[in-house]
């Protein structure tokens, strides 16, 4: 079911002005703190009344300012995952996962089941004072999945959880999506979260949407790397293994060449995603030597971008795919950077980020 | 008996129990929508039901008790609607004195009641609305837990303050015995005669007695739900 | 019946009811509420009221059976003082210095003298001794003729203006002087049977028995005097 | 003039006004103290203050009135005192009358302020402290800024029954022309009497008058100020 | 100033017993969601009272079961970032900003100078109602730096933070202990802050510390991985730059041998720190060939750790350091890696994490 929004807002001096499809799949909304994500996520719950504009989620219409349609929140069938985890007080942790059942009759899921999935059987019993942050933001996912809504709206979900935590998390989400065709509208400042989970990003800046589209495109728009921040800026691209020899090391095709990366856990013939962040490619006018085995591609210069600071970000076309570099404004300009030209991308660092296989052999989040 | 209570007094005592309990009881649901009403509530009349429900607290109860008795007397509008359809009268039965204590303890009952709705955090109420809960269900399974505490403070002040009650109710109903001779009015009867001052204090007594009872009954539901809804 | 007859009357009713088997329910209130009671329908049967202007308010409201009014009992009013020997027997006259005996800012205590029945009494008596204007401004006056009785009893004021019936029965005050007759109007209890009451007959023989010897011998422990022969 | 007061009904509005305005703002700081010790305290003898806090509303005002006399009266042990070392006496003053309905309305005022104090959220409390306030600080500086809709509240609540109170004004400091005649008071005495309901009438409209623009201005601040500390 | 925390504390079925020294500089408490971090952070803070035990910062006790001694928590002079950001909503920005001077005279610092720092200036006219949640927090860590505490106590203070405003606060955070010689303890999940910031990490699991002292030691335990979490695991290594050539790739000593990094941007004779991620490390029994310019350490193996799951850790010396590997139980029990055995560490990638020189050249956060 594919998400419409055409919204507009004016809250205090900040004007919402918010228009973007999301697709079925994980639509990841990215911005900075206080663009607007949650504004956006509370107008499709029906939390927050557009001043005008329209909401549809498939064929159903949500709101629409000019057919004066706007459907109660509690007939949305949206899961909403809040930013803080708002458990009921006055309940014990399983009647907080079955309060949806209870009020509607949605769900048909054992809470045991998901409870184990998010680790939290053994608080079932409790009540909710004294959970830890991170216990209180499990049961409250726990919670909206329960109601099986037709779409998850998740606010920065995973933040308050630690690191194994969220890679057991994660997983389960996407199962989720796979099982029951739930779409999710996932908020998250967490560039690896992005990279592991969207299939369609939205980026959002000062209440507006300025880029979105497949992470393949939208992460490489040089224009976005403010907003994505530089350390986190960066390409993914598609590759396929072609190639698993005895030592060790992996051949990986991608459109614009070959990478060598030691033991990727995936046959011959896998298709996968690699992530190449800006930060971690240099740029040489010649091919460098003595360098062989290290990845280098043949790349032609798309665009020269200078920001503040002493850094300039340099967009790429190396076969069919973008890449992104960052290099000194000094080496750029030495070096004759510029658009249209023609040089070797040199990368410290390529990391496998999501394959269509196995699920379990992503980064770290 | 206790106190020397002889069987009169006992009767007023039960008799003030009865009606404070069936006037607290009968108008909680009122007091319960009005304060939801109150609080929440967007629309136009908001101010004169608020400054309705508070009457009975600024005038002289003598006052209430008049107009109770000028409307809901046998010969008054209301009463005598009630009486003719529903064959329901208040007059001089005890009834009559429940009516009068709930209007006189409303104001106190919604004013707790109002406070607490008010101290409710529209946060939780937005997360039922997402989990699928109508308006209704989100008022019965979130608003009305975590306002319990509020609502049993309300009961109890309105439960004590009908123990109390006497002007409105002495003018309404008058004074009968085992009809509507409550404790105050009891007490009140016992002051006018010379030497009644004994047989008075020990009604007070008693009179405080309950009032405490309730009181402490009260503080300790409230501080176990307050409890229970803090989540412990 | 009025409250203040609330003491003779139980005697009085359990007497009766000793007598005839006929037991007699008291309803003990002011005059004006339970005049406006009876005008609303009250379910009484006899109206003791120690007041003629609320007997003559509900006679011309119809209410009344005119021919069975009586005139049951008689007062006297009474100057009592809290301190007995500061002030011993005064005489009431004209030249009787009020103010002195008050002190420099003692009050008289005295029901309210422009509404209920002991006030307006003590306001003719004074007036008529043409004391009023000395202590019009040295008044403490309270809604019941008892409150201003308690005031005298705890000290709080040194003098007050009560009925004889109540000074006897309080022993921390002194009677020190007794109003001349004819200084105010007579102190009447007038009674009369109510126009709707259920049982007439019953009714109408204990207002007849309240004349009685044994009853007015009753009457007379409790202080009040014989019913006065004048027409009213 | 509107109405058609007469002198005399302004002064007793003029007085009620005054009583009431001194009863509320004196009284609100121990309000204040009092809602803090109840809602947060844990001491010995907290039950005590509770049901010593509530007993106003639970006896009937005679009775209140009269433990006032008994112990604020100029003989009383209380009012001795004062009167001894500071030369201050309630007794037939309207600091006397001031003194009733503070005492009558405190329950109310306690209740409102103990429920917003238990609204206060303590994570708020915990951060003021771990930035350095001292636990009277952050009292000043959070709590108390938080709960004033509560105060708010409880103040208009406790103005608006010292507004009504009557009955154990009257017993303590009777109903004494421009000193304790306060509105209620007046009005009773002009239902004493035949015919005084038109002018009984005219008061009461006056006192609703009184009493809705009390609740309408604190609405408006109340609101203002909820609004504020919702940090909008 | 030190702090010394030795304490014990029963909450519900959960105990707390936890002893530990916070020396000047970061000291990071790293433990998954619900192993108590926030009950011991509130311990020191004050606002939950050990059953007994002891609290030292520097020479001022704070809490003492034994000399009954228990400072209030105004006079503890810590200063707490929560986990939630507990705005006072009665007051406006600014004066949020100034409670701390306002209540205790404590701090000089100006409310627009770390409003600048973080990025709030903006908003300190505001009431604090509609704050995204990024500038909330942002505002709450301006607020307990402005009371100019002796210690700083943050509990996750930037998880509700993006990226590039992440980056901007950590770099002030080093400087302000830097400038004011402040020491923080620091709750987080985030495993790249944690290499970013500590100077010193205490593991937490279930109420006890199970190893603490500097990030080197700690995090190549093998037994920390399960607390740290296998994504995250990794090695921090002492490096220094050797040379510079022309070619664009920098040479590191480390002390078991040589790394070759693209553009390291460091003169030559730097000390800097790299991270290994145990992920990022494979073994082979024999030197592989034909990968001259892979970075390739000669190790010898310490332990080799089973966890569940198909993995192994495998903890190794190289020169005087420390790593860690992830490989698969297959591959170990084919190569023959046992404790003793010697072999070659292949590294995918490595990280420069930290230098004593330049704070801005750290990996993204
Ligand atoms: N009621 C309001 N009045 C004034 N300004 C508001 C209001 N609600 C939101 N804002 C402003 O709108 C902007 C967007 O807020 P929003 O909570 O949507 O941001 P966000 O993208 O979710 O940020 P974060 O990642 O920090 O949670 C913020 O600058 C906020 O201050
Ligand atoms: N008052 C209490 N009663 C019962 N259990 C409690 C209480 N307080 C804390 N706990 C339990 O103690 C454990 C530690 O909680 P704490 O909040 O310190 O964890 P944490 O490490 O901060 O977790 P997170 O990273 O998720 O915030 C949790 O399992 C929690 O459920
Ligand atoms: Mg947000
Ligand atoms: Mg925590």
């Amino acid at each position: 079911m594919t998400l419409t929004v055409d919204i507009q807002r004016q809250l205090g001096h900040f004007c919402l002005k918010a228009a973007f499809d999301a697709p079925e799949g994980v639509t990841v909304l990215f911005g900075r703190s206080g663009s607007g994500k949650t504004s956006i996520i509370r107008s499709i719950a029906g939390l927050l009344n557009p001043d005008r504009g329209r909401i549809h989620l498939g064929d159903r219409v949500l709101f629409d300012s000019d057919a004066r349609t706007n459907v109660p929140v509690h007939k949305r069938r949206l899961g909403y995952v809040f930013q803080d985890s708002r458990l009921f007080p006055h309940l014990s942790v399983r009647d907080n996962l079955c309060y949806a059942s209870r009020v509607s009759g949605r769900g048909s899921r054992r809470p045991e089941e998901v409870a184990g999935l998010l680790g939290i059987e053994h608080l079932l019993a409790r009540r909710t004072h004294g959970l830890s942050g991170g216990e209180a933001q499990r049961i409250a996912i726990g919670r909206a999945l329960l109601a099986e809504p037709d779409m998850l709206l998740m606010d920065e979900p995973l933040a308050s959880l630690d690191g194994p935590r969220k890679a057991e998390i994660l997983p389960y989400l996407e199962t989720l999506r796979g099982e029951t065709g739930v779409s999710i509208l996932y908020v998250t400042h967490n560039m690896a979260e992005v990279a592991r989970l969207a299939t369609h990003i939205v980026l959002i800046e000062d209440g507006t949407v300025v880029q979105s589209g497949p992470p393949e495109r939208v992460l490489t728009d040089p224009d976005m790397v403010r907003v994505v921040g530089i350390r986190d800026a960066g390409a993914v691209l598609s590759a396929r293994v072609v190639a698993q020899p005895d030592d060790g090391v992996s051949e990986l095709a991608v459109s614009g060449g070959r990478l060598f990366l030691p033991a990727v856990d995936a046959p011959v013939g896998s298709e996968l995603r690699v992530r190449i962040l800006a930060q971690d490619v240099i740029l040489s006018r010649t091919r460098p030597e003595g360098l062989s085995a290290l990845n280098i591609l043949p790349v032609r210069v798309l665009a020269v971008r200078r920001g503040e600071g002493p850094g300039v970000i340099v967009q790429m076309q190396a076969g069919d795919d973008l890449l992104l570099a960052r290099i000194t404004r000094r080496s750029a300009d030495a070096m004759g950077v510029a658009e249209g030209a023609t040089c070797f991308a040199v990368m410290k660092s390529v990391a496998v980020s999501q394959t269509d296989i196995a699920v379990g052999l992503q980064t770290g989040i | 008996m206790m106190l020397g209570l002889g069987p009169e007094e006992w009767q007023a005592v039960l008799l003030s129990l009865k009606v404070s309990f069936w006037a607290t009881l009968v108008s909680l649901p009122f007091g319960v929508i009005c304060a939801m009403a109150l609080a929440r509530g967007q629309f136009i009349g908001r101010d004169v039901l608020n400054w309705l429900v508070h009457l009975p607290l600024v005038l002289p109860p003598v006052v209430t008790g008049y107009l109770l008795l000028l409307s809901f007397g046998r010969r008054g509008p209301v009463g005598g609607f009630l009486y003719d359809t529903f064959g329901v009268t208040f007059a001089f039965q005890w009834t009559g004195a429940a009516l009068a204590a709930a209007i006189m303890a409303f104001p106190l009952m919604v004013r707790a009641m109002r406070l607490a709705i008010e101290a409710v955090d529209p946060k939780l109420e937005e997360a039922a609305a997402t989990l699928g809960a109508s308006r209704l269900r989100v008022f019965t399974s979130v608003t009305l837990p975590l306002i319990l505490p509020g609502i049993i403070a309300g009961a109890v002040l309105a439960f004590a303050k009908a123990m109390g009650e006497f002007g409105a109710t002495i003018t309404f109903v008058s004074n009968i015995p085992g009809e509507t001779r409550t404790v105050p009015s009891a007490i009140y009867a016992f002051l006018q005669v010379p030497g009644g001052e004994d047989a008075a204090l020990r009604l007070v007594v008693v009179a405080v007695f309950i009032a405490v009872a309730a009181l402490i009954l009260s503080e300790w539901l409230s501080r176990r739900v307050a409890r229970r809804i803090a989540g412990k | 019946a009025a409250a203040s007859l609330g003491d003779a009357l139980t005697d009085l009713a359990e007497a009766w009811q000793a007598e005839t088997g006929h037991s007699v329910t008291l309803v003990l209130a002011g005059s004006s509420t339970l005049a406006r009671q009876i005008e609303a329908g009250a379910p009484a049967d006899i109206y003791l009221s120690a007041n003629v202007d609320w007997m003559d308010w509900l006679a011309a409201r119809g209410r009344l059976n005119e021919v069975s009014r009586i005139d049951v009992a008689s007062n006297t009013l009474v100057l009592v003082a809290h301190d007995g020997a500061a002030a011993s027997e005064v005489l009431l006259s004209p030249k009787t210095d009020i103010a002195a005996l008050l002190g420099t800012d003692g009050r008289l205590a005295v029901a309210l003298p422009e509404a209920v029945p002991a006030g307006l009494y003590a306001r003719a008596g004074l007036e008529t001794l043409g004391l009023w204007d000395d202590v019009s401004d040295r008044l403490a006056p309270t809604d019941n003729v008892r409150a201003a009785l308690a005031l005298v009893a705890l000290g709080e004021a040194p003098l007050g203006v009560v009925y004889a019936t109540d000074a006897l029965a309080e022993p921390r005050v002194h009677v020190v002087a007794t109003f001349p007759e004819g200084s105010h109007p007579a102190i009447a209890y007038p009674a009369a049977l109510v126009a709707e009451s259920a049982e007439p007959d019953v009714a109408s023989d204990f207002l007849q028995w309240l004349l009685s010897a044994a009853a007015q011998s009753s009457l007379r422990k409790h202080g009040f005097g014989p019913p006065t022969a004048e027409p009213k």
